[in-house]
């Protein structure tokens, strides 16, 4: 099951993305999320690759099987680890 | 490098080692006798985790060289429990919580015993510089002198 | 507030004796240095005088020639063709073509003793043409500025930046400046950190084992022997399968022992050496240049305020350097840096900067005590403009649960409310203050964090329960686990015994990082302990010839669920475990997962200081820590964090720094001069521990570990303020520096 | 590294003068196996002095003063209670050396001889009108603490002469010293700056002072200009700021680690007054 999430980016990946904060994209799963964004703007991969944390509404999402429900404001972040 | 004999006593057992002429009582302590309970921090006399009693008197064994120690008497952590029975020190810094990860405690306790074997009633400002040599990164102190003033009133006979 | 038994748990809460304190106050307890094995030899490192240089040739015949040294190790012994981090990892362990910072290893030797090994080290000659070297972050951002390295930039550096800017970000939202036309007050101020070190009393220190066959074993004092497998394998071209890691007892770490030093040399040495162990133990001084302290941070803040305390927008620009290779926790400083504030509108915008210092590590709260320094200090600076309380500006913009966070997304569940009104009604804000004293306060955020964890639980014969968790206990979780494992199986704490096991025993863990052992590994223990009352009340519901479903767990016991069920005393855990074997086996519960649900901790602190007008020496009067831990399993244990995270705060506040000279060679290699508060430098340290729980552990855990270190900067910054008139926004906040301050208002 | 214990100081002297390496003597100890241990200084000869009769031992002398053996540690000073009354700022320079377990081994003759400009002990020794019996190989001599160290690490004895006391004079009717330090911390730091004021009064009169500062110079200093600032004064607030001021003059400090130049010189004044005026009240007290 896929559906319109739209993904918050932070700024300075809009250089990827033609200037858009906010690009919605369809997907079903944490996984597709980030596969849809690497598939439109190819030059967010590396950072995706990289590693970034997904919150979807408030809440820290780590497992990209995770269902993203449709309508959901999901935001990348800088990937959080501990110290 | 020939190395030198050394007899000595420690935590009252007659022990015999072949020192290195450069090597530190720490090392001698560590590494020829397996008492590992003694700890290396800094090797140069600033966090007090190699405290131990040389003849009485509370040294850093990092700062004594093990040819040093010929006919002295040691004692270090492993010996601070008498016949089983835990030192009350050593009691007060688990009831309080004065460790987390344990590195320093070994030379905190050897220390805190050195104050408390001369002086059952110190104030928490002679604690904190008695200790001042002893370094804890994790607790603050807090916890630490609150044992050792613990231990000292127990000592004393007071209720906690 | 903590309870202490009188919440509605049986065991949480409580605060018994730690499972291993005994081995701990004995001398029994054996950390990283504490091992040998026979036929083991003695490592010593070879470490670059220059804080950069092009190694021209290293000849190590003499050091090979000497009696007694079984192997002699460079880069040339390392595979070549890594890339990304397994490259940064390899070159940090052991210099290439140059060496990066003064300390950086450029060649080990074995030997049968620790003496043969340091003379061997001595004769081994390395020739080096100097090249120019940079410090200072704001130097090392130039666009003229020495290269450190070409080509570390990442994707997200822009085209035509400063060479050594290897990452950058802009994030935020709103109108900025829409949000400071509205306000009434505008302030922007330069603020700047100097590198720490995590200061942990325990040199790092392991023993490895590497045969021919490529099969080994590693000895290691770690906060996680996973990554420390992962990484030495990678290092050197390993298969991590066949390299078992056993962590020994640690002796701190507050981040820094999450990743590899000196470990992938003693594997390499070893199987030089014919497969014979050997063991590292680095001295404080290798220590101090050689392994990861913080990064060093200069940073831009602004913010705007309207008369009655109302933030209308914030700005923040940080530069951070994290030493010759990329990971400067500049993100997590800018994420931190607003946290505690419901901002309308807020831009931030981070370089992460090389330069010719050691390779920064995790430092409880990475980035988190920077950003609070600045944004804290300019609160601070503006309230006292406006003339404002700073606790009820603070409790004026605090976040909530539902809020948008300043970095992005809403928060959850957080008590940062619960805590400011806590840090209000203590005595302390009643204390009178003298001349020349002055109070100071601030917030801090950590995000926390869970990651892969793995644990298993087996009951015993006699009902008692085994844990094995891969998280190394730094600093009391196995009694934490070990209450939340009884609590959950309705058995005593003393039953229950935590083993923190090596990396064949359990699948893959991240470190204890991130306040995370008592999360994460403390919520998957559990959940393995309701695996195994599930089965427990299989077997009760089998030989009660009931279904399973209609059997509960109450006290330690399966009995059935309400009348319907079937009339049967309860059968307790001990009765099932010793039948286990006639009932179908061993029983037990494991659980792996990424556990969901962190809770983010903010706590706030508030100082008294007297500041000597005529030395510029601070003297700590009184320190209130409160913060919020969700629930503490073991309030001793979170007092202890708390207490220990401000004290290392007040260290970096006051004076803690990294010393370089003119010739970029770090100058305070020692603890003599790398200052670390002492017992007699404190008073008690006051702890309050809020507890709002949190949703998401089945105990309310939030962990709380890491936000303690943050305020300390910035509310001893506010105190000096308030008690001397003068504003420090560089730290540290030495007497020589508080003194010039001073001479420069008269 | 060959480790010696002589028995005497005759043969410590001639060990010294034989050996064609690297020799350190060995007192107390924690300055050498820390540079040892850094590989700062990697001795070929160690001669540990501590097995020589008497040099544990703290003795009054004919005249009053007192001669202090060169192993005596910190500890020992500190617990002799008529050492302290004589010159508690010798002695409360002494026990500022290191944290509890250095003090049990570390001694005003190492303390010396390892020639730092910031050693605690030191300007308490020379405010004190401290001297030194040397050994050497023709015999023994005696020289004024001050006259001892060269600079940063280096002293005045030649290869074959070492200290073998420790000599303090008589203290006399209604004298006071004093010695304060300023360090970062609280404990465990090396001076920034550290001054010992020794003072005599005739009723509320400085009659005699002399002042000696640490760590604004490569040795430690006399300075005879900041004595002059109080004799004939009543240490009233103009004696103390021109002792201030004189002290401040009196430094030639650098900027390292530990402290600034400016730092240096403004702390200097400022403990001069403040160990001026403990030694003034001890005086009062004596």
């Amino acid at each position: 099951m896929s559906g319109a999430v739209s993904v918050h980016l932070w700024s300075s990946l809009t250089r990827f993305t033609d200037g858009a904060r906010v690009v919605a994209v369809e997907a079903g799963t944490v996984g597709q999320v980030l596969e849809a964004l690497s598939g439109a703007y190819p030059g967010l991969e590396p950072i995706l690759e990289a590693g970034v944390s997904v919150v979807i509404d408030d809440e820290l999402v780590t497992d990209h099987h995770s269902a993203v429900p449709e309508g959901a404001e999901v935001y990348l972040m800088q990937r959080i680890k501990g110290g | 490098m020939s190395k030198t004999h050394v007899t000595t006593k420690v935590n009252g057992d007659t022990v015999e080692f072949l020192a290195d002429p450069r090597a530190s009582l720490l090392d001698c302590l560590r590494d020829n006798l397996g008492l590992t309970g003694t700890k290396e921090g800094c090797g140069t006399g600033d966090c007090g985790a190699c405290s131990v009693t040389l003849d009485g008197t509370l040294v850093c064994s990092c700062l004594v060289l093990g040819v040093e120690a010929e006919g002295r008497e040691i004692g270090t952590i492993e010996g601070m429990a008498e016949d089983k029975e835990l030192h009350p020190l050593q009691r007060k810094f688990i009831e309080h919580a004065a460790l987390q990860c344990g590195f320093c405690t070994p030379g905190f306790l050897v220390a805190a015993k050195a104050l408390l074997d001369q002086n059952q009633n110190p104030t928490e400002e002679e604690v904190r510089y008695w200790l001042a040599g002893n370094l804890c990164r994790c607790t603050g102190y807090d916890k630490i002198i609150r044992a050792v003033m613990d231990a000292a009133a127990e000592l004393r006979g007071e209720a906690a | 507030m903590a309870k202490d038994g009188l919440t509605e748990f049986r065991l949480v809460g409580t605060r018994p004796d730690r499972p291993d304190g005994l081995d701990k106050v004995t001398g029994r307890a054996r950390y990283g240095a504490d091992i040998s094995a026979p036929g083991m030899l003695w490592a010593a490192v070879v470490r670059s005088p220059h804080a950069h240089a092009r190694i021209v040739k290293i000849d190590t015949s003499k050091a090979e020639a000497l009696d007694g040294v079984k192997a002699v190790i460079t880069r040339a012994d390392f595979p070549e063709g890594l890339t990304g981090e397994a490259w940064n990892l390899q070159e940090n362990t052991m210099a290439g073509d140059r060496a990066l910072y003064d300390g950086h290893a450029v060649a080990a030797v074995a030997a049968t003793s620790a003496f043969v090994a340091q003379d061997a080290a001595r004769l081994i000659e390395v020739e080096y043409e100097v090249l120019p070297h940079v410090i200072d972050v704001d130097d090392a951002i130039k666009p003229d500025a020495p290269v450190i390295r070409e080509g570390a930039a990442d994707a997200t550096v822009p085209e035509g930046m400063p060479p050594n800017v290897v990452r950058y970000m802009e994030f935020g939202h709103g109108d900025v400046e829409a949000g400071f036309g509205a306000a009434d007050l505008v302030m922007e101020k330069t603020y700047k950190t100097e590198a720490t070190h995590q200061g942990y009393i325990e040199p790092h220190a392991c023993m490895g084992q590497m045969g021919e066959d490529g099969r080994g074993e590693m000895w290691v004092c770690t906060q996680g022997h996973w990554f420390i497998r992962k990484m030495c394998t990678d290092v050197l071209g390993l298969d991590p399968a066949q390299l078992r890691v056993t962590p020994s007892e640690i002796g701190g770490g507050f981040g820094g022992k999450t990743t590899i030093f000196m470990e992938p040399l003693s594997l390499a040495l070893s199987k030089k050496a014919g497969g014979r162990p050997v063991k590292v133990v680095m001295t404080r001084s290798e220590v101090l240049r050689a392994t990861g302290p913080t990064a060093s941070a200069s940073m831009d803040v602004k913010i705007g305020m309207t008369k009655d305390g109302q933030i209308t927008a914030g700005r923040a620009e940080f530069r951070m350097q994290g030493g010759a290779f990329p990971g400067a926790p500049v993100d997590f400083a800018l994420m931190c840096g607003f946290a505690a504030y419901k901002m309308p509108a807020v831009e931030h915008i981070g370089y992460d900067v090389l330069a010719n210092r050691p390779r920064a590590a995790a430092y409880r709260a990475p980035g988190s005590p920077m950003g609070a320094f600045a944004v804290e200090s300019l609160v601070d600076e503006m309230c006292r403009e406006l003339g404002l309380d700073p606790l009820e500006v603070r409790l004026k913009n605090a976040v909530h649960e539902g809020d948008k966070a300043s970095y992005g997304p809403k928060f959850g569940s957080i008590g940062l409310e619960e805590v400011l009104q806590a840090t209000k009604a203590h005595p302390n804000l009643l204390a009178e203050l003298g001349p020349n004293q002055g109070r100071g306060m601030a917030s801090g955020y950590w995000f926390n964090h869970s990651g892969d964890t793995s644990v298993s639980l087996a009951i015993s014969e006699d009902g008692t329960a085994q844990v094995s968790v891969g998280t190394p206990d730094i600093g009391g979780s196995r009694a934490s686990i070990a209450l939340m494992t009884a609590e959950t199986l309705g058995i005593d704490y003393e039953d229950v015994r935590v083993n923190v096991v090596e990396t064949g025993a359990l699948g893959v863990n991240e470190p204890t990082h991130g306040s995370r052992a008592t999360f994460a590994s403390g919520k998957a223990a559990v959940m393995a302990a309701e695996q195994a009352i599930g089965e427990m009340c299989r077997r009760a519901a089998a030989k009660w010839g009931i279904d399973p479903e209609a059997v509960e767990w109450v006290d330690g016991a399966a009995q059935p669920a309400g009348p319907n069920a079937g009339k049967f005393p309860p059968m307790t855990i001990a009765e099932i475990a010793a039948k286990m074997s006639s009932t179908g086996g061993p029983i037990a519960g494991h659980h792996e997962s990424v556990p969901e649900g962190v809770g983010a901790s903010f706590g706030t602190h508030v100082v008294d200081v007297e500041v000597d007008p005529e030395t510029g020496r601070t003297t700590i009067l009184r320190y209130l820590v409160v913060q919020d831990a969700g629930r503490a399993i073991h309030p001793a244990y979170v007092e202890g964090q708390y207490q220990g995270g401000a004290v290392q705060g007040i260290g970096w506040a006051l004076n803690e720094a990294y010393i370089y000279g003119e010739d970029g060679r770090l100058q305070n290699t020692v603890f003599l001069d790398y200052r670390i508060p002492v017992a007699s430098d404190l008073p008690m340290i006051d702890t309050v521990i809020v507890e709002v729980p949190n949703p998401g552990h089945p105990y309310g855990v939030r962990g709380v570990g890491e936000t303690g270190i943050t305020p300390p900067l910035p509310a001893i910054a506010n105190a000096i303020h308030d008690a001397v008139g003068v504003r420090l926004r560089s730290l540290p906040m030495s007497p020589p520096a508080v003194l010039a301050a001073l001479k420069a208002k008269e | 590294m060959h480790y010696h214990s002589p028995s005497t100081f005759e043969d410590a002297a001639r060990l010294a003068a034989s050996t064609t390496g690297v020799t350190r003597f060995l007192a107390g100890g924690t300055d050498v196996l820390v540079q040892m241990r850094a590989g700062m200084v990697l001795p070929d000869d160690l001669i540990d002095l501590k097995g020589i009769p008497g040099v544990a031992d703290i003795q009054q002398t004919e005249d009053g003063g007192w001669r202090i053996g060169v192993a005596v540690p910190g500890i020992q000073l500190g617990a002799h209670a008529a050492l302290v009354a004589d010159w508690p700022g010798v002695v409360e320079g002494m026990e500022l050396v290191g944290s509890t377990q250095v003090q049990g081994r570390a001694t005003l003759t190492g303390n010396l001889c390892n020639g730092s400009p910031a050693a605690d002990s030191v300007p308490g020794l020379v405010a004190a009108g401290a001297t030194v019996e040397i050994t050497g190989q023709d015999g023994t001599r005696t020289a004024s603490v001050e006259d001892i160290p060269a600079g940063p690490g280096k002293t005045t004895l030649a290869q074959g002469e070492l200290i073998s006391a420790i000599l303090l004079p008589p203290r006399g009717q209604n004298g006071g010293d004093a010695y304060l330090r300023f360090i970062p911390r609280t404990e465990m730091d090396i001076a920034v700056v550290g001054c010992a004021v020794s003072l005599t009064l005739d009723g509320d009169t400085v009659t005699a002072a002399r002042v000696a500062l640490g760590a604004v110079a490569p040795t430690v200093v006399l300075v005879p200009e900041a004595a002059e600032a109080i004799i004939g004064t009543t240490l009233d607030d103009a004696a103390l700021e021109a002792l201030a001021k004189a002290a401040s003059a009196a430094c030639n400090p650098i900027d390292d680690k530990r402290g600034t130049v400016a730092f240096r010189t403004d702390v200097a004044g400022v403990l001069a007054g403040r160990a001026a005026k403990i030694a003034y009240t001890r005086a009062k007290g004596a």
